[in-house]
Order: structure tokens, then C-alpha cells, then sequence
């Protein structure tokens, strides 16, 4: 029989020996290079962490990889990132290189650090979720892969995080991310009346839309939906199977850009929708990597040293960004609600591209 | 179907990208349901569809979350999906494994389950993903005998989160592994059994570059900030001008014009009560300026993502807080407590915290909560003239 | 009650500011209802409440507005303002007057009302304050004579207005006073005959330092811009440098840094495809820098106070139109009239234009009355990830 | 019988032959002076603006008064700027002493322009209107009085553009003043049933509360108010004679600061409220002068020179402005309202003072 509420392991059995040692005390860091970290601390001690990409999605068997390399190479230990990164804790700077070298030889790669496209924080989609409208994971190796070269390098004015949620649940940080890939459905949800009278509380079914796009439907002892009013988030799905959301010839992805959370410098930002739709094109999804890898050169190319892809908008201004990017603008882009009115632009002064 | 082709996953094992495709078949040659996935996604990727139900109540004894129900909506081809449920493994602060810990989890998991799973979750727990439901109370009950605890789930306090903070960071101005170690534990309960009007989190950052990007993903942002001045080592600076670093580039990026730079003299300065204590200044030159000595944490309320009123950020609810173990962190979990309990009452289902605040107004939530309205709490005041006037306040 | 004693408003009369009060007493010796408002308005100061009931329809042949009906809810003691209304003069462009038709007004006003007046209201018209029902028809019937007519009130287009502009303007990017009168003139029924949901507003100004304060005040303001670049003479440039100016100063407050000064070469230049046209450098500047030559006005929607929804500002809905008398103004009287259709036709009982587009989204406002979705209308994209998709948009 | 339709008077009649001959010509200006404007043309000409504060409720004496000046002055023209001040256009440099002296003799000030207190955008309070919490034109006299040697002096950090408005319809610019002074009322309107059954369409009745604060009262065929909801806008009151708002002992006043309209280096921003209620003291109403004069003064003292009110808010950040004007920031201003979200402070970054 299990314990109950005995909480998680404790961290303090989980850390290595230079951490134990050197707990608070970490003075200064240093990047030498993509994946490195050399932290230093008040006692001298030196700890070099080694950042390696994940699938996130995981085998066993790779599980038991990297636990092999963390016995041979860090006392034992290792950990995780906020953005599910591997981080290797290596007390013995001679050990660093010989670490990367066997990382290499079973294809882990080494970066996300410093000015680098790091690991993209995703989610299940297809995989393991019923409300999806794209993939998650099949999305994330294609971009990825494309955009390889930003992970094991350092070559970008600032960090780039991005995020991929396969709904509007947007599980994830895809509201406030650099750049966020966005499953997205298109059309209203077909009701399946039989679920829906198998025990469905209505009222709270009808006060679940943000929209009030959803009524009862005395006649069937069901809900109608004014498909004027609906603008598929699928939160009526959520909540009801009778609901269905998902429509394989319109599911798709939008591209939102512009977010970020740390204070440093700005306040945190949410990301803005640049591109309202895509079309799912497994595998490779090859219209998204190339919205992805224009916007990221686009800013790349253009913004100053240190400045996130938020900050670089909004000081050029959002119809310079379209401009620059040659990314189209529609009405589909201008906010319809409960919080528009900020957006609109509220003043005489603009840029005319 | 073991031998029916998957091309299109296939495709996805190319590339220099670590292939979670590899993964799945790496998992699928010692386990049945994997195979069955892998087929299943094959076919999602032709038909460009998921195919799985909602799930159902499934769970464990003496909990109400920690799984996630899972069922394939094509039992018929892939008997192995028939449900493929989800375990939330509660994971240790910060991420940190000795490799035994891991392995007793794969251990597990072998025996009991897919082979396959996320490290981590979005929200940061050990996800073991898929397994049928007569696994589920073993799974748990060998779990725990390793001395594992399920995550959150449902209605109920999901599994906090927090940054790597002392355990590697120079900039940690509390203690984050042992915040969440120590709240966590104390709000097992919570966490269990789902009683809310819907999910709650918490993250801690010990910082404010909020590397738990908690301001955007926690119900309750719990960011390190110190109540004096930032710390500046004159001799550093004197050695980054030294290497050639363009110091006044630095103060030009400072957003409250608080940190001054004398090229002659090389001497850096801030006015304290300026400083906002954003992290620029201190990101870009670790080695000379560090935060200041009475170190805590700022508060933020709401945080959350779209559905259903708009995505929120987290905001100011206790500009200062002190953030230590010494004295249990009590007041952290007096004042959450005090949140939780107002939400439980007023909070409509399906509403987060941040959704009920808005609705029903800050003051009223200030008031009942019991925490002093400060301006660090706005950007700006009130634009409209829409004031309420208790009756208190009125003349008779 | 001639003789009642008027302490509080006597106090008013001290201070250097010209008091309203002296200027009520000197209408009380000509007129009998001015001398009950000084005792009526001395009451209000004593019990700090007005005295004036809801107007009831009162008007004059063939107009639905330009007549404010008020009432006192104590004719008993002030038996001369039983019936006090308000008559709108909508005022000539830039209110300029020659002295002959103020001095019409006032012959008029001594013979058939209080002798008191608003110059101006905060609208923009000539308010003629204080007259009974009787005299509203030959108090118009005069005016007419003279050349004047009413200002719009109720459900109608209120009067325009607009700013000095080219009459004493070197800003002035369109003719502000022409466009006022032809524009008004073209709408004389919208003006005078209530048939909307509610009030609109239109107003004037020749550049972005909105002297009419179009964008809060307006529904439809109207801002004075240019397409190519501003103007700058080097030689006026050279002779503001002579004179001590601080230009650097002048470029630090470029928003858009596209300002730039060479110390050396004493030379100006702007990046004209980055400037805003925010006006700050030719205030600053006005001997060297003047706006471009390709000069029109941008269209802003949505401005009013804070009644019922909250304040709304104008926001841009045409980056760019020309504003020429040649044309007869008629790109924007074409414009204005769809969007006044639309509203008419979407818009709910006292709904203000930007709180019907508010409600039901730009998309729906731009697609119907037919204007292009630019990025300049907003200051960013949205947020939310809730687009709406038009049936032809979808797969069948 | 009058002549429908006619329109205003034609400005070609009213302007002065110096604008005649000069009409979009000016070239540049100066303000030699407070109160005082050149305007130079191509042609050479030069006008000088002489602009006068007004009570703006003026009697036809008053009226008299400034032709006969402008006829012996500015060849018989005058005009009056948005904030209802009197512009005396003189095209004859000779001229412009003796007019300022001719205007002092009746007692009325130059000044106005530059950075400078100009005259109040106001309204009608007691004088007029059936809504007011407060007057209109001895609120302007008391704070113009108190304030006057800004007006005729230009010796503030930039222009300062104050409204005036005696309810929350805040006729005029209020909502996007340097310094606006809003007459506010404090408890819910007390309902008339008699007043309410003479006519009245309850649905457009219920329907006008923002908050959703009247419902239908079916019993006594009128409406009844949740005072729990109701934030006494009036609006109700403007729509019925039935809801009396007005209540001597709580209506009063509030103070918003910090909007502009002006596109000039930053966008146009809305006033927000920083004193929630003054009670109304006439005839001077001391406390809301002193209160104002503070503001003014706290500015004057802190900003850069060329920043506006609000301008100067934004850059030192609204906690401090509390700091420095030693107002008492309460939760009465806060936003609670459609729009809060954006007012709530998202991010970590702020002063403690
Ligand atoms: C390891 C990790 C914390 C953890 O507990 O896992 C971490 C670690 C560090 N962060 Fe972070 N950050 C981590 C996620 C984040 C996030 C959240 C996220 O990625 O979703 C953010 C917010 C991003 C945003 O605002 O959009 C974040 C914003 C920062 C910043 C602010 C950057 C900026 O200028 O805005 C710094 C400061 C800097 O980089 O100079 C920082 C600095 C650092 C430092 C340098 C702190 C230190 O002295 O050790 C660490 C190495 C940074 C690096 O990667 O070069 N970290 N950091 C996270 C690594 C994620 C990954 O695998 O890539
Ligand atoms: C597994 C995970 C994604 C992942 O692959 O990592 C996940 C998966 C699901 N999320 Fe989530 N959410 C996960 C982190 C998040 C996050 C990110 C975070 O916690 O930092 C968010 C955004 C932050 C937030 O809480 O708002 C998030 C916002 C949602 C929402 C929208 C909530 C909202 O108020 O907007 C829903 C909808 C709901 O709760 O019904 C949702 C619902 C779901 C459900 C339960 C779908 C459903 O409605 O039943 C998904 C189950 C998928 C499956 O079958 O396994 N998930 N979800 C993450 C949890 C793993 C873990 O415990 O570590
Ligand atoms: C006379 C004047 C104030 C003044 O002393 O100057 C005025 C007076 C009234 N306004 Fe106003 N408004 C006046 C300019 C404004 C302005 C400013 C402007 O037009 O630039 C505004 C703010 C801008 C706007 O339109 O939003 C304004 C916003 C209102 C509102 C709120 C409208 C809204 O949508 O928020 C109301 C309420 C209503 O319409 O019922 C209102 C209603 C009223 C009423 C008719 C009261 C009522 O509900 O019956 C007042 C009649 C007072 C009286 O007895 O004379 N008045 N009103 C101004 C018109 C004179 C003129 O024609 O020149
Ligand atoms: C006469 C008038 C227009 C009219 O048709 O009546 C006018 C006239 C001028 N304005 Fe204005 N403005 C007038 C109301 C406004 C308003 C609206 C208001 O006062 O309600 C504004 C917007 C205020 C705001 O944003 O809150 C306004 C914002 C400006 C600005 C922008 C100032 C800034 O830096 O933000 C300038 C440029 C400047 O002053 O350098 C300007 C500049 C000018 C110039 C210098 C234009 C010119 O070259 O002739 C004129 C003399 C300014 C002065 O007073 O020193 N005018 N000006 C208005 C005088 C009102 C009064 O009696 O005081
Ligand atoms: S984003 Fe949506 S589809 Fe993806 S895991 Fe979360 S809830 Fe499921
Ligand atoms: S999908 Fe969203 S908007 Fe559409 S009906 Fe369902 S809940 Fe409402
Ligand atoms: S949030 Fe701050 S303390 Fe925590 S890891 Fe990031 S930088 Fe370090
Ligand atoms: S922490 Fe930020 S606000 Fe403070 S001095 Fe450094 S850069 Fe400036
Ligand atoms: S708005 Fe521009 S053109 Fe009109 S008066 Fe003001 S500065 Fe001159
Ligand atoms: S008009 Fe404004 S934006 Fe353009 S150059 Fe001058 S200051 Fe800069
Ligand atoms: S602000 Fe209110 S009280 Fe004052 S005039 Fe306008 S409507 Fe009347
Ligand atoms: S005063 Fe305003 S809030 Fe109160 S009941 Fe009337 S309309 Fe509603």
C-alpha cells in the first residue's frame, strides 16, 4: 500500500557533491562557449554545466543514456531545465570536452545558452491528447532541426524562447514566449446530441464559451451554438466530448511572436499573433519552418545587441515588423475582444511601413 | 500491425534534432501499447487528426488527481491504446536526480508501463506516459515505496516548480528549492484532492528574470527581489572596463536611469531608490554587481494562460516578502492560504483565481484577503471614475 | 427677491481671475431671470446641490436639435427660470468673428433672453444661456436672419470644430477651417435632425499636436499629416545652433529616433521613413523644420468620454486621405457617411460608434464599410488567439 | 420664418484681412511673452495674438466690451481659442502694449500660452445642468485665482491643460487632461417609483447601467438597484428623472492627472484618478485648490523641462508620484472596472517610494 502525501523526493538527496558544497555560496558565471556554463564560487570551486538538447519525449532506455554518462562523468547526478534540456553538473573541468565528445556519439547535441534558440517548451498533441488541432512534437523536431545551427551557437542578438501548444489550452508559455507555434481549429464545434444528453450539466456547458455563442437547446435536451459568435477554442470541447472541435481539413498552426517574462531591461510582454493560420503538413510541416526561420533572421538581422525579439518590435514598431518581414497583414490580426480597445492604435503618430 | 509501415514518422528520425520518433520506437521494441503508438501516430500524421477520447476518471486510491484518464477512439486496430493513461510524478525542486532516483523510475515504469515519457511537463512533473488502468495503484504503490509522490491534476494545486536558485545561480535572492520542497509538503492535501473551482499553481524564481517563466505560467508568481541596494564591486568594474566592456552601454539599457557610469574615474554608482530591480545591470556584469543583503521575494496573483477570459499575467499582490526557511516559510502560507480560501468561496467553476479578481475587483479581493492596497500593485491607476464607496465611508 | 443678500457668490468676485459672478450681476440689472439665477445659484452654494431639472422637448420649427430645455425644481422662488433653456449657435470656423456678428448676437440675445452666455461651449458652439419657451422660435427666426443657424444637440452630429489651422498656423497640413464649414454644411440634416443611436462628433485639426483635442473628444477626429518628409533649412538649422539651442536635446526627443545632429557640420537630417510625424521637432524648431509637401490628414475613429463603456480614444482607421476644397472633400464625406450608415445600422440606443465597433470587432466594422485592415490601426496584434473565419475561408 | 439648413456663418466673413492676406502663408512664430503670440508669414507680415482669460460665462456687457476693443485694436476682429479664451489678433506691433494695458484696465489677464496654465476646459455644474455633483465656473474661479501667476507667466516645465467636468459625463476633455477635476456623486440613485411608471421603457432603463446594477421591479412596475453593483456614474439619472443621484452631503469631487492628447514625443494617454473624493466647500473650495496646487507644484519642482504632467509620471513611475506628492494611494484606485487588466502591474520591476 502506497503512503500518502509523503511529497516529492528531496532535492537535497538529489544534488551533486559540489553542489551540496558550494549551496548559496555560486559568485559569478561565465558562458565560454554554446551549452557551457562556468559557475564559480565564493570557495573557489568551479562547476561546469553541460546543456544538451532533448526530445523531451523519452524512452527508457535513453533515460538509462544519460544516466550512464552522469555516473561516468558527474559523480552521479544531473538535472533538468525549465525548457526540459538536460544539464549535465561536472565538477572536473578536465571531464568537460571528454563529456561532450560521448554526448556527440550518441547524438545529443550541445547548446541552448546565452544568445541561442534553446529547446522549445511543447506539449502532447497528437501523442497523447484529445483536443490537439496539430502535432507537438513532430513540429518541434522539424523546427529544430531547421533551426539547428541557433541551438549549438551563440550568433543571435539575445536569447530566443519558444514555446508550441497544440490548442488554445496553450499549455505552455505560448502567450508569453519570443515566438510561439499554435494549434489552432477553424471551424465551430458539431454537436453530437446523444453525448451531450448523457448527464451534461447544460448551464454550465451553455456558461462555459467565452463568447456566449453557446444556448440551450430545450427541443433536444442539448445546447445550439450560434456559429457567428464561436471562434473555435475549443473550450466547450474541453469541458463536453459531445462538442467536437476537431476538423483535420482546417486544424492548423498560427505563429504568434513578441513575448518574453524576465524584467530585465522591459516589462514582461505577451506574444502577438503575426500569421492566423498554416496548414498542417506532416511530416516536415515545411510552410511553419520557414515562417519560423524568416521571422528569427528577419529579427536576427535587424535587431541590436541584447535585445529580445519583443523589445526589437516594439521600439522599430508592429508595421515596421510586417514591413521587414514581409509577413501579410489582415483584419484576422486585429483584436475583437474583451481587451482590444489597448490595442488600437490611439494616437496620430505611425510609420507608413 | 507490427510490420505496417510508418514513413512518415520515419522521415522524422532524419535530421540533427534528437527524434523523440526514435525514442517511441526504441520503446516500442520491448513494449506492445509503444508499438500500437507509433502506428496510431502514423496514422494521425496521415489523416493529420489525434485520436484519443477524453479520458475518464481513473486514479488511484486516496487521491482525486495525479492521472491523467486516456483512451483511443480506435480500440478495434490498436487494442494496446485501449487506454493508455497518464502518471504524474511529482518531481524534486529544481529538477535535480541522483541517476538511482531515475532509475527506479525506469524500473518501474518498464515493468508497468510504455516504456515512454516526459522529462518533464509543462507544469514540471515526471509524466510516465501510458498505461492501462489495472497498472495504475501499483505503479503508485512502487513509486512510493521509492519514496516518490504523484503530481496535480484536475481542480486541485498543481505541482510547484522552481528554478535551479542557489543550488547554481550567483543571482538567487531566496532559496527556491526549498521553498518549493518546503510549501509543497505543507500543501499535500491540496495537491491531492481536487476541491477548488479549478487548477492552482505556484512558481518560484529566485530572480527577476523569472527563468520558471512563473509570471506568465503560475496562479502565483513567487519572484526573488532584495528590499536595499544592489552590491557593486568597484574593483570588478575597474577589470570589465578593463576587458573592454562598454560599461555606459550598460547603464543606457537601464530602465529607471538608476545606474550612472564615470568613464574617467571608471566608477560605478546607482541610486537605490531608483532601482527597480530589473536584472539588467546585474546579468551583464556578474562578477561586479550583485543584488543587495535583505533579500525576499515579490507576490504576483493571476497568472494564467488563454482560455477563458484572455491569457493573464501574474501581478503585484506583496511588493516584499521574506522568503525564509528559518521561519517555515509562514507567511507565504498564511497569505496563500487566506487566497485560496477567498477564491473557494467566491470563484465561479472553471474560473482561475486571476479571472475571479478581475471579475470581482481588486479591492474587494485586497480587502478580504487582508493585504494593504500599495501603488507598486498597478502601473497606472484607475483611468474611469467608477469608484465604489462602502457604506462605512458615506454620509448618513 | 431682488434684495436677498448673495455672500458665497460675492466672494467669488474677489481674485484676480474675471468672475463668472460679476458677469452674472451685470446681466441681472438688464434682466430678471439672470437676477433669479444669482439667487437660485447663491442657494446652490449654500445647500452644495443644482437646482435644475431634466429638460423636457422643447425646440424650434424643423430642427430635432440645437435647444437644451431646463426647468428649476423651484419656480415658486425663482419664478423667472421656470423655463431657462439653452440655444446652440454652431459657431463659424476657428471661432472667428468680426465684432459686426458677435454684436448681432448679443442685440438678439438682450431683446429675447438672459443677456448671459457660454464663449463657447466645450462642443464648440455659442451657447446662449437662460430663455423661455416662448422665445425659442423668434430668438432662431433672428438669427437666421442674420446668417446664423443652431448647433446640433441630442442624437445628431454635433457641431464640428476644428483648430486656427491655416488661418494662424504654420503647422497646418490641411485647410482645418474649410474643411469644418463645407463639411459641416454638407451635413446640415444629420446636424439638426436626431436619427441616430446617439451623439457623433467630428473635429478638426491641421496636425498631431490635436489643438481640438479631436482624439478624445471626437468620434471622428481628423489630424493634419504628410506622406513624404518633414522640411528641413539647413541655413535656419545653423542659426538656431548660433542661437544656443541644445538640438541633440531636441533629438533625444525623436520617439522614433529618425532625428539626427551632426556637432561638427552643424548639419540636420531626419530617416524619413521612420518618423511618426509626432510633430515634437518642428514645436521645437518651427523657423527649420516645417512639415512635408504631400500632405493630407489621417482619419481616427471611436473618441468620447467616460459614459457608459469607459473612455475611449480615437484610433486610426485611415493612415493617409487627402483633404483637398478641389475634390469638395469627397473621399471623406464618402467615408464618414458609410461609417455613420453602419452604425445606424448595428449600433444600439445611446452606443457611441467606438463602442459598437468595440463590441462587434474591427474585422466586422472594416469588411462592411469597407476599408483595408493596415497595421497602423493598431498599436499591436492581438493576443488572443481567437480569430473568427469567415464560411468562404473554410474547407467544405 | 427662418431659413433651414443655412449653416454656420462663413469664417471668410470673420477673419481679419492680415489672415485674409496671409491665410496659410505663416511661415513661423514666436511668444515674445506670456499670453503674447508673432506668427511671421512668407509675405513678411506679422500678427500678434494677444490671447485673455475668460470666465467663458460671459454676459452680452462682456461681449460689448472686447468688440469695442477689438475695433480699435484689431480692425474689428477677435476670435476664441478651444479653451474658450479670447484671442485678440493684432496686425500693428505698435498696438499690442497699449491693448494689454487697455485690457488690464477691465481687469482682464494675458497669458495662457507656452508653458503655462492655461484656462480651464469647463462646464455647466449649478449654474445649468441637472446632473452636476459639484460647480463648474466657482471650482474654475477658486483654482484659476489660486493659480493665476501661471497664467500670466510661462514658467512651468511645459504646458499644463486642465479640465473640468461636473459628472462623470465629463463634458469636455477630463478623461485626457494634464489636471482634471471630476464632480463625482457616492450613493446609488434613490428611485422614484411614481417618477418611473409615468412612462418609462424599464428594458432601455435596465439596460443603461454599466454594471448591470437595475433590475425590473414588476411589483411596482418599475426597477430596483443592487447597491452592491452600483458605482453612481449617473447614467441612469441622465436617462430618468426617477433615479435622484444628487446627494449634497456625499457628492463632491475627484482629481485625475497625467493625460494628454498631443501626439508630440509620446501618444496620447488618459488622466487617471489620484484623489477619489474632495468634499465640496464653497464658495472656494479650499481643499481642492490646495490639493491641485500641490500636483502643479510637485511637478513643476521634479520634471524635465518640455515634460508634460503625464509625461513626467511615466518616466519616474506612478509609486513614486505618490511619494513625492505625499498623496495616500488607497484601493479606491484601482481599476475595477472592463479594462483593469491593463492597469495591474505584470511584472516584478518597481520602486518601493
Ligand atoms: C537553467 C535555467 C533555469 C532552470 O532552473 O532550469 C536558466 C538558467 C540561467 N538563466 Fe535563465 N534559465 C532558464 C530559463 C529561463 C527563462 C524561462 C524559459 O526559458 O522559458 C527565462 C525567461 C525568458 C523570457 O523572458 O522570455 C530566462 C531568462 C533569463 C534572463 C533574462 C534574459 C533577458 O535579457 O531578458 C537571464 C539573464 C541573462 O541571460 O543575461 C537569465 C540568466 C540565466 C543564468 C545565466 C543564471 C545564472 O547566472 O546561472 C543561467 C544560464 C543562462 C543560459 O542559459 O545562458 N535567464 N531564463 C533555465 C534554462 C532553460 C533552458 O533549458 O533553456
Ligand atoms: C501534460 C501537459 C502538457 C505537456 O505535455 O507538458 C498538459 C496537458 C494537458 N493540459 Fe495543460 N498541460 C500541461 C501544462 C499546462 C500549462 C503550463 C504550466 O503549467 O506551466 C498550462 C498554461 C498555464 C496555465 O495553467 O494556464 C496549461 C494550460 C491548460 C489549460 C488552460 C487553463 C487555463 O486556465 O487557461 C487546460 C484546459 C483545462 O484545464 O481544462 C489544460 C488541460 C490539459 C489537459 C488535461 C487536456 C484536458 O483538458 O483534459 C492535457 C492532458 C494531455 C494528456 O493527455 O496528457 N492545460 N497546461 C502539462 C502538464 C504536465 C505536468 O504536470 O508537468
Ligand atoms: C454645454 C456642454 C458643457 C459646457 O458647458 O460646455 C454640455 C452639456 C451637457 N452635456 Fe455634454 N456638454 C458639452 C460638451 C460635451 C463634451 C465635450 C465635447 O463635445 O468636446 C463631452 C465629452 C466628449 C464626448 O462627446 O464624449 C460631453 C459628454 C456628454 C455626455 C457623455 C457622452 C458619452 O458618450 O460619454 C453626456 C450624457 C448624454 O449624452 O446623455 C452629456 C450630456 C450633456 C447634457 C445635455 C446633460 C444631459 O444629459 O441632458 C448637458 C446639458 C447641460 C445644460 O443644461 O446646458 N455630455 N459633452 C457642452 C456642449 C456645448 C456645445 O454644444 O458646445
Ligand atoms: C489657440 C489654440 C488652437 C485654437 O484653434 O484655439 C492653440 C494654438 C497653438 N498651439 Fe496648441 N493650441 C490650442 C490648444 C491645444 C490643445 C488642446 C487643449 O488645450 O485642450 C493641445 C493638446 C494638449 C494636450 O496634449 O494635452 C495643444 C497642444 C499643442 C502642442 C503640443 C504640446 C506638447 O508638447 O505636447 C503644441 C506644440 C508646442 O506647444 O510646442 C501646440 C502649439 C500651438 C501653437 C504654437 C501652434 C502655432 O504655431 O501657432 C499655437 C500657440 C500655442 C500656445 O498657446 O503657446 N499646441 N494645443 C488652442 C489654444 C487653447 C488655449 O486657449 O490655451
Ligand atoms: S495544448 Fe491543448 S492539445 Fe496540447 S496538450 Fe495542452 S490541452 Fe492538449
Ligand atoms: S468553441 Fe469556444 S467559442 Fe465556439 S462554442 Fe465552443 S466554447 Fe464557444
Ligand atoms: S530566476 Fe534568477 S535565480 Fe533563478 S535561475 Fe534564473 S537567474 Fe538564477
Ligand atoms: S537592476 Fe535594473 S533598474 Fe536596477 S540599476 Fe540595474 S539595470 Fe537599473
Ligand atoms: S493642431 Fe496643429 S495646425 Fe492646428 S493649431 Fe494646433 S499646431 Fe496648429
Ligand atoms: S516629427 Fe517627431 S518623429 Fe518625426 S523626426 Fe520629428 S520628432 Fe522625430
Ligand atoms: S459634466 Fe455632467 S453636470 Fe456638467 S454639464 Fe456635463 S452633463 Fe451636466
Ligand atoms: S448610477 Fe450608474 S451604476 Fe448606479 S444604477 Fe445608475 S447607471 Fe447603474
Amino acid at each position: 500500500m502506497a503512503i500518502l502525501d509523503q511529497g516529492p523526493l528531496n532535492y537535497k538527496e538529489n544534488i551533486p557533491p559540489i553542489i551540496v558544497d558550494n549551496y548559496g555560496k555560486w559568485r559569478y558565471h561565465e558562458n565560454p562557449k554554446a551549452g557551457v556554463l562556468k559557475h564559480v564560487s565564493e570557495t573557489g570551486a568551479e562547476l561546469y554545466s553541460i546543456r544538451v538538447g532533448s526530445p523531451r519525449l523519452v524512452s527508457i532506455d535513453f533515460v538509462r543514456d544519460i544516466c550512464k554518462l552522469a555516473d561516468e562523468y558527474c559523480d552521479g547526478y544531473l538535472r533538468f531545465t525549465t525548457r526540459h534540456n538536460v544539464e549535465f553538473l561536472v565538477s572536473d573541468a578536465a571531464k568537460v570536452e571528454p563529456l561532450i565528445a560521448a554526448l556527440g556519439a550518441i547524438g545529443l547535441p550541445v547548446g541552448g545558452t546565452g544568445a541561442s534558440i534553446s529547446n522549445i517548451v511543447h506539449t502532447q498533441g497528437w501523442v497523447h491528447c484529445h483536443t490537439p488541432a496539430t502535432d507537438a512534437s513532430g513540429v518541434v523536431k522539424a523546427v529544430m532541426d531547421d533551426l539547428y545551427e541557433y541551438f549549438v551557437d551563440m550568433k543571435l542578438p539575445a536569447q530566443l524562447k519558444m514555446s508550441l501548444a497544440c490548442c488554445l489550452n496553450m499549455c505552455g508559455a505560448a502567450h508569453c514566449s519570443d515566438l510561439a507555434i499554435v494549434g489552432v481549429h477553424r471551424t465551430p464545434p458539431r454537436i453530437d446530441h446523444e453525448k451531450i444528453r448523457k448527464g451534461t450539466e447544460i448551464p454550465s456547458l451553455v456558461a462555459c464559451c467565452p463568447t456566449g455563442a453557446i444556448r440551450p437547446n430545450p427541443k433536444e435536451k442539448s445546447v445550439l451554438v450560434n456559429e457567428a459568435k464561436c471562434m473555435y477554442c475549443g473550450n466547450c470541447y474541453t469541458m463536453n466530448p459531445g462538442m467536437e472541435i476537431i476538423d483535420p481539413q482546417n486544424d492548423g498552426i498560427a505563429i504568434l511572436v513578441g513575448g518574453k517574462v524576465a524584467n530585465a531591461r522591459t516589462n514582461p510582454m505577451f506574444s502577438r499573433m503575426v500569421i492566423p493560420f498554416i496548414e498542417n503538413n506532416p511530416p516536415r510541416w515545411p510552410e511553419v519552418t520557414s515562417a519560423v526561420r524568416n521571422i528569427v533572421e528577419t529579427w536576427a538581422a535587424n535587431a541590436r545587441k541584447g535585445e529580445k525579439m519583443g523589445e526589437w518590435i516594439e521600439r522599430i514598431g508592429w508595421e515596421r515588423f510586417f514591413t521587414l518581414t514581409g509577413i501579410e497583414f489582415s483584419d484576422k490580426l486585429i483584436d475583437d475582444f474583451i481587451f482590444s480597445r489597448e490595442t488600437f492604435r490611439t494616437g496620430a503618430a505611425f510609420k507608413y511601413e | 500491425m507490427a510490420d505496417k509501415k510508418t514513413p512518415q514518422l520515419d522521415e522524422l528520425q532524419n535530421g540533427q534534432w534528437p527524434s523523440f520518433v526514435t525514442e517511441i520506437k526504441r520503446a516500442a521494441v520491448k513494449n506492445e501499447a509503444s508499438k500500437d503508438l507509433l502506428h496510431l501516430l502514423e496514422r494521425s500524421y496521415e489523416e493529420k487528426r489525434g485520436h484519443w477520447k477524453h479520458g475518464g476518471i481513473v486514479g488511484v486510491k486516496g487521491y482525486g488527481g495525479g492521472v491523467i484518464g486516456r483512451y483511443t477512439d480506435l480500440p478495434e486496430d490498436y487494442p494496446h491504446l485501449q487506454a493508455f493513461h497518464t502518471v504524474r510524478i511529482n518531481a524534486p525542486s529544481g529538477w535535480f536526480y541522483s541517476t538511482d532516483s531515475l532509475r527506479k523510475i525506469c524500473d518501474i515504469w518498464e515493468k508497468r508501463g510504455s516504456g515512454l515519457m516526459n522529462l518533464h511537463g509543462a507544469t514540471g512533473d515526471a509524466i510516465l506516459l501510458g498505461t492501462t488502468t489495472d497498472q495504475l495503484q501499483p505503479i503508485f504503490d512502487e513509486l512510493s515505496e521509492e519514496g516518490f509522490d504523484l503530481g496535480g491534476s484536475g481542480s486541485d494545486l498543481r505541482s510547484p516548480s522552481c528554478c535551479v536558485g542557489p543550488a547554481r545561480c550567483e543571482h538567487a535572492c531566496y532559496d527556491t528549492l526549498e521553498a518549493c520542497y518546503n510549501i509543497t509538503n505543507a500543501f499535500q492535501d491540496e495537491l491531492h484532492r481536487p476541491m477548488w473551482p479549478y487548477k492552482s499553481k505556484i512558481k518560484f524564481s529566485g530572480c527577476a528574470n523569472d527563468c520558471t517563466a512563473s509570471i506568465a505560467r503560475a496562479d502565483c508568481a513567487v519572484i526573488g527581489t532584495w528590499r536595499d541596494s544592489l552590491i557593486i564591486d568597484p574593483e570588478e568594474v575597474k577589470k570589465y572596463a578593463a576587458s573592454g566592456m562598454n560599461i555606459q552601454h550598460v547603464c543606457d539599457g537601464c530602465p529607471t536611469d538608476a545606474l550612472k557610469y564615470n568613464a574617467e574615474t571608471q566608477e560605478l554608482s546607482v541610486i537605490a531608490k531608483d532601482c527597480s530591480r530589473c536584472m539588467h545591470c546585474i546579468n551583464r556584469m556578474p562578477k561586479a554587481i550583485t543584488p543587495g543583503k535583505d533579500r525576499g521575494a515579490t507576490i504576483l496573483i493571476g497568472g494564467k494562460s488563454t482560455i477563458v477570459q484572455s491569457a493573464f499575467m501574474g501581478w503585484v499582490i506583496v511588493p516584499f516578502m521574506k522568503m525564509e526557511e528559518a521561519d517555515d516559510f509562514e507567511e507565504f502560507k498564511d497569505v496563500i492560504t487566506r487566497i485560496w480560501e477567498w477564491w473557494d468561496e467566491n470563484g465561479k467553476t472553471r474560473e482561475r483565481i486571476g479571472e475571479t479578481i478581475y471579475r470581482l475587483g481588486m479591492s474587494k479581493f485586497l480587502t478580504e484577503v487582508g493585504l494593504p492596497a500599495v501603488p507598486q500593485m498597478v502601473y497606472r491607476p484607475r483611468a474611469n471614475p467608477y469608484v465604489f464607496w462602502p457604506e462605512d465611508e458615506i454620509k448618513k
